[in-house]
């Protein structure tokens, strides 16, 4: 049964979301359905990345006699669709399924007051099919599909709330957004198609030619994909979605965008890995992104007064990290002894960095959806001295907050340390950019603290109390993972991280469909 | 008339589409005109791809009832199957950003995007 | 299972940082001790004294979110102003700016530069 | 806008409209159409019956008609014939083919007329995927119609 697990993590929500509307009008049902679907992929998810980092690159072959026939007998090229799971993808899977799952926990009481729920649940599993098929697939075309599925998922979630104008204005702007994107990268994949005449990641990597018109495939590849992950300029929609979206999808939803990291990586260092020169040039484009990335998302979120949008601007800030951090790793890619030297480490943080990032902005996201859900407001001008009403919330969001500034011995910290060593190597500027950005993160996030929960106790805040218990879950697990993170960034990085680092570095394994061909 | 230009019309008709797609989308106020921007340059999408299936002598990889001359001259369907799944794609895309549009109109009481802009900053 | 997590130039380890916060929180307390002792909650020591006004209702003196860093954000008055400028919330203009950073990152990509 | 040319030629089209969708999804693994063609033009016949009647009577026929369970119906059946292959294949893998079930016979090799009878599970993804899409896109237009028809100034 373990070599069907790449389609069974598909298969599986996929079933959850298409029973999801069957459930009519039984709203508790439902959510408890979700959360047992979602539950599911997270054992799927774990026992598929064990198999892949012990076993190898996991290939399955959909409709074929057995999985691993890539080439049916007299083919010289593959023909039918494919699933490559690598280090990379199972690391990128863990992160979506544990995020769907904390979301539906969490949805469970935070969406309670709303009505069509089945649709929301349907949607929500729907897009983390989309996540899963756009981190697992070995496919050009199928990624396409599946950055659509999420996009059309995430933007519908995004407008759930229809008697707010804002959600719907949030949505289309957000469907705009992942519709444009994913048309460019249509045309991207029809220039490769036409000169390749395959769709599969590996056998392009390999063949592969960049002359001028695939340039401009990668260019229009790394756009859009950049687009979708909220790389400064072209990250407008990113508050507009996050500020509107229930608190319970934006788990999932801040996976989706990484979803598109994962899928720039993808692009850059599988199915371009082989070209010398423009790598460097290619590493520079993404780290002087990371950079505007990190340094404008953190001066916008210090003017910010509604608390989701000041902590989506945040989200921002922080995929400037990872850009940076993956972004020096390509420049010196080619370079072996740099790469042994600090490349191999820089990488290691920026894709670290992704997880603990999903991790503390989960949960700071879920404690301002916390804060919406027990005063009714956003705006952090009329908040004040919730500290002594909602102890677990406060703690949640000191924990992450202390994360997200990077301050030891939280999860952010480990993977921080990890990219300003390393971009130091690289040129001391990058360094001093990153490190500015904390600073001002932290800042940020004291005015929050001070704002919202420190101050005298307001008169029209007596009968708030704290959120309701399920809520309460969903926060404690995340900060625990915080801490725990924190501890032992050890763990995380010898079985998860470094793997998938390797993986990303080791092009050739891929191209090779781990071995088969 | 030595052909060439007719190989490359479709593709000069795609960079066409496209151009007007994006001024569609980038310049026109009402939001409606936006989402037929979207349609256009979906349209051009489909139709590159299309265009790269076109194989000169090709039959259509159809046995039912097929001519005899077909056999071994039939081509791979895969671009067709591309553009459909971008069309059906497409499809779901266009309903909902007119549920959308409708919704927006219903709370805003216009279709200016200028003037659907309350998030901003 | 060890809990060093070597960087290319540097260490982190949970346990030694635990050391080190137990060795500064005593300092702290140390210093914390040597303070005065004559202050007494639950009287009218904590009341604040403010020239024998009356003190204002807790709304008043509560500081808003928009006020905190307003020094910071009057001295980069002109970067903000460019910033928020760009921030229009207009969907063309996100689709526009995509169209110009892709059309950068193409030329630079095919050899541009 | 139901005006008396739309009801005349809703009487006399609809019904071929229908069955020529049904042809198509059921004749998607000989020629060109399949599920989603098919049933596109399926639902464009039912949308021609919806804008051809008022609004009450349309809600009226269409609270009866579980579209949704439809839809999901169609998706699960999509599962249920990809998952067949989980049994000693992979996932979608044809497991009807040449087993002797229906739509199962053999397939002749080359240029043929068009036997029915074939296919394995293609015929039956083809109508599952045209229920679901004609479910689907029905319910779209008639959330559309049911939305936008109301008198002018009622917004």
């Amino acid at each position: 049964m373990m070599e069907h697990l790449p389609a069974l993590m598909i298969a599986i929500p996929l079933f959850g979301a298409f029973t999801a509307p069957l459930f009519k009008k039984h709203y508790k049902e439902v959510s408890i359905w979700a959360i047992i679907i979602t539950g599911i992929t997270v054992v799927l998810s774990l026992l598929l990345a064990k198999e892949v980092v012990t076993g190898g690159i996991m290939v399955y072959v959909f409709g074929a006699d057995k999985p691993t026939l890539v080439l049916p007998s007299g083919y010289s090229v593959p023909i039918r669709i494919m699933f490559e799971v690598d280090a990379m993808s199972a690391f990128m899977a863990i992160s979506a399924t544990l995020m769907s799952f904390i979301g539906a926990i969490y949805s469970y009481s935070h969406v309670e007051r709303e009505t069509g729920l089945e649709k929301y649940y349907a949607l929500l599993m729907l897009l983390e099919v989309g996540i899963l098929g756009m981190v697992l697939t070995g496919d050009l075309f199928n990624l396409f599909v599946f950055l659509e599925i999420a996009g059309i998922a995430g933007s519908a979630l995004v407008g759930f709330r229809n008697y707010r104008g804002e959600a719907s204005e949030a949505g289309i702007k957000y469907l705009i957004v992942s519709a444009v994107a994913s048309l460019m990268v249509l045309f991207a994949v029809g220039i490769l198609y036409g000169q390749y005449g395959n769709l599969n990641l590996a056998y392009i990597a390999k063949n592969v030619s960049f002359n001028m018109v695939d340039m401009v495939a990668f260019g229009l590849l790394f756009t859009s994909f950049a687009m979708k992950c909220g790389a400064v300029p072209m990250h407008y929609w990113v508050p507009d979605a996050y500020t509107e979206v229930p608190a319970g999808i934006n788990p999932p939803l801040l996976v989706a965008t990484y979803a598109s990291l994962y899928a720039l990586f993808r692009v850059s260092f599988t199915l371009f890995a082989n070209v010398v020169i423009d790598l460097a040039r290619v590493g520079w484009i993404m780290s002087i992104l990371g950079v505007l990335t990190m340094f404008i998302g953190v001066t916008m979120a210090l003017v910010q007064k509604d608390v989701k949008r000041l902590m989506s601007y945040h989200a921002i800030s922080q995929t400037g990290y990872m850009l940076l951090g993956v972004g020096v790793g390509l420049t010196v890619l080619h370079d072996p002894s740099k790469l042994a030297e600090f490349g191999r480490d820089a990488m290691a943080g920026g894709v670290f960095h992704i997880i603990n990032h999903i991790i503390y902005k989960s949960l700071l996201l879920m404690t301002a959806g916390a804060l919406f859900y027990a005063t009714g407001t956003r705006n952090l001008n009329e908040m004040g001295g919730l500290a002594r009403k909602m102890p677990i919330t406060t703690i949640s969001f000191m924990i992450g907050a202390a994360a997200i500034s990077g301050l030891p011995p939280f999860n952010g910290f480990a993977s921080k340390l990890l990219i300003y060593e390393t971009s130091y190597r690289l040129n001391p500027l990058l360094t001093v950019f990153a490190m500015v950005t904390s600073v001002l993160t932290l800042a940020s996030f004291v005015k929050v603290f001070a704002s919202a929960f420190l101050g005298p106790p307001l008169e029209k805040f007596e009968n708030t109390r704290e959120v309701p218990k399920p809520m309460i879950i969903a926060m404690v697990i995340l900060a625990a993972l915080c801490i725990l993170f924190g501890l032992f960034p050890n763990l995380v990085l010898d079985k998860l991280v470094y793997p998938a680092v390797d993986a990303l570095i080791n092009s050739a394994q891929y191209h090779s469909w781990g071995g088969l061909a | 008339m030595n052909g060439s230009i007719f190989v490359n019309l479709p593709f000069i008709v795609v960079a066409v589409l496209l151009a007007l797609g994006f001024y569609t989308i980038g310049f026109k106020r009402n939001l409606i005109k936006v989402v037929i921007g979207i349609e256009i340059l979906e349209g051009a999408v489909n139709m590159f791809i299309v265009a790269l299936g076109y194989v000169k002598g090709g039959y259509a990889p159809i046995y039912t009832q097929a001519p005899p001359e077909a056999a071994g001259k039939m081509v791979l369907p895969t671009p067709q199957a591309l553009t459909l799944t971008s069309i059906v794609i497409g499809v779901a895309v266009t309903a909902l950003m007119l549920a959308f549009a409708v919704n927006i109109y219903k709370h805003y009481g216009t279709l200016d995007v200028t003037k659907i802009r309350r998030l901003r900053g | 299972m060890s809990f060093t997590l070597t960087t290319p130039s540097g260490f982190w380890n949970p346990l030694l940082w635990l050391i080190f916060l137990v060795l500064f929180g005593i300092i702290a307390y140390l210093i914390y001790s040597r303070g005065n002792p004559s202050y007494k909650k639950e009287t009218e020591q904590i009341r604040p004294y403010l020239s024998g006004n009356p003190e204002p209702t807790k709304e008043k003196i509560q500081v808003k979110a928009g006020d905190i860093y307003w020094g910071f954000i009057e001295a980069l008055k002109e970067y903000y102003k460019v910033l928020q400028a760009i921030h229009t919330g207009d969907m063309r203009d996100y689709i526009l700016w995509y169209l110009g950073i892709g059309a950068i990152i193409t030329f630079v990509l095919i050899g541009g530069v | 806008m139901t005006t008396t040319i739309i009801r005349t030629t809703t009487k006399i089209l609809a019904p071929l409209i229908l069955v020529f969708g049904s042809y198509i999804i059921l004749h998607g693994h000989l020629t060109p159409g399949g599920g989603f063609q098919g049933g596109a033009v399926f639902a464009s016949g039912l949308a021609l019956l919806i804008v051809a009647n008022n609004k009450e009577k349309v809600k009226e026929l269409f609270d009866k008609v579980p579209l949704t369970q439809l839809e999901s119906l169609g998706a699960l059946g999509f599962l249920g014939i990809g998952a067949l292959g989980l049994m000693g294949y992979t996932f979608l893998k044809n497991v009807i083919a040449n087993s002797g079930l229906l739509f199962g016979a053999p397939t002749p090799k080359g240029i043929n007329p068009g036997y029915l009878n074939t296919g394995g599970t293609l015929s039956y993804l083809n109508i599952f995927v045209g229920t679901k899409v004609l479910a689907g896109l029905t319910s779209i237009v008639l959330i559309f119609f049911l939305i936008l028809r109301r008198e002018k100034d009622e917004w």
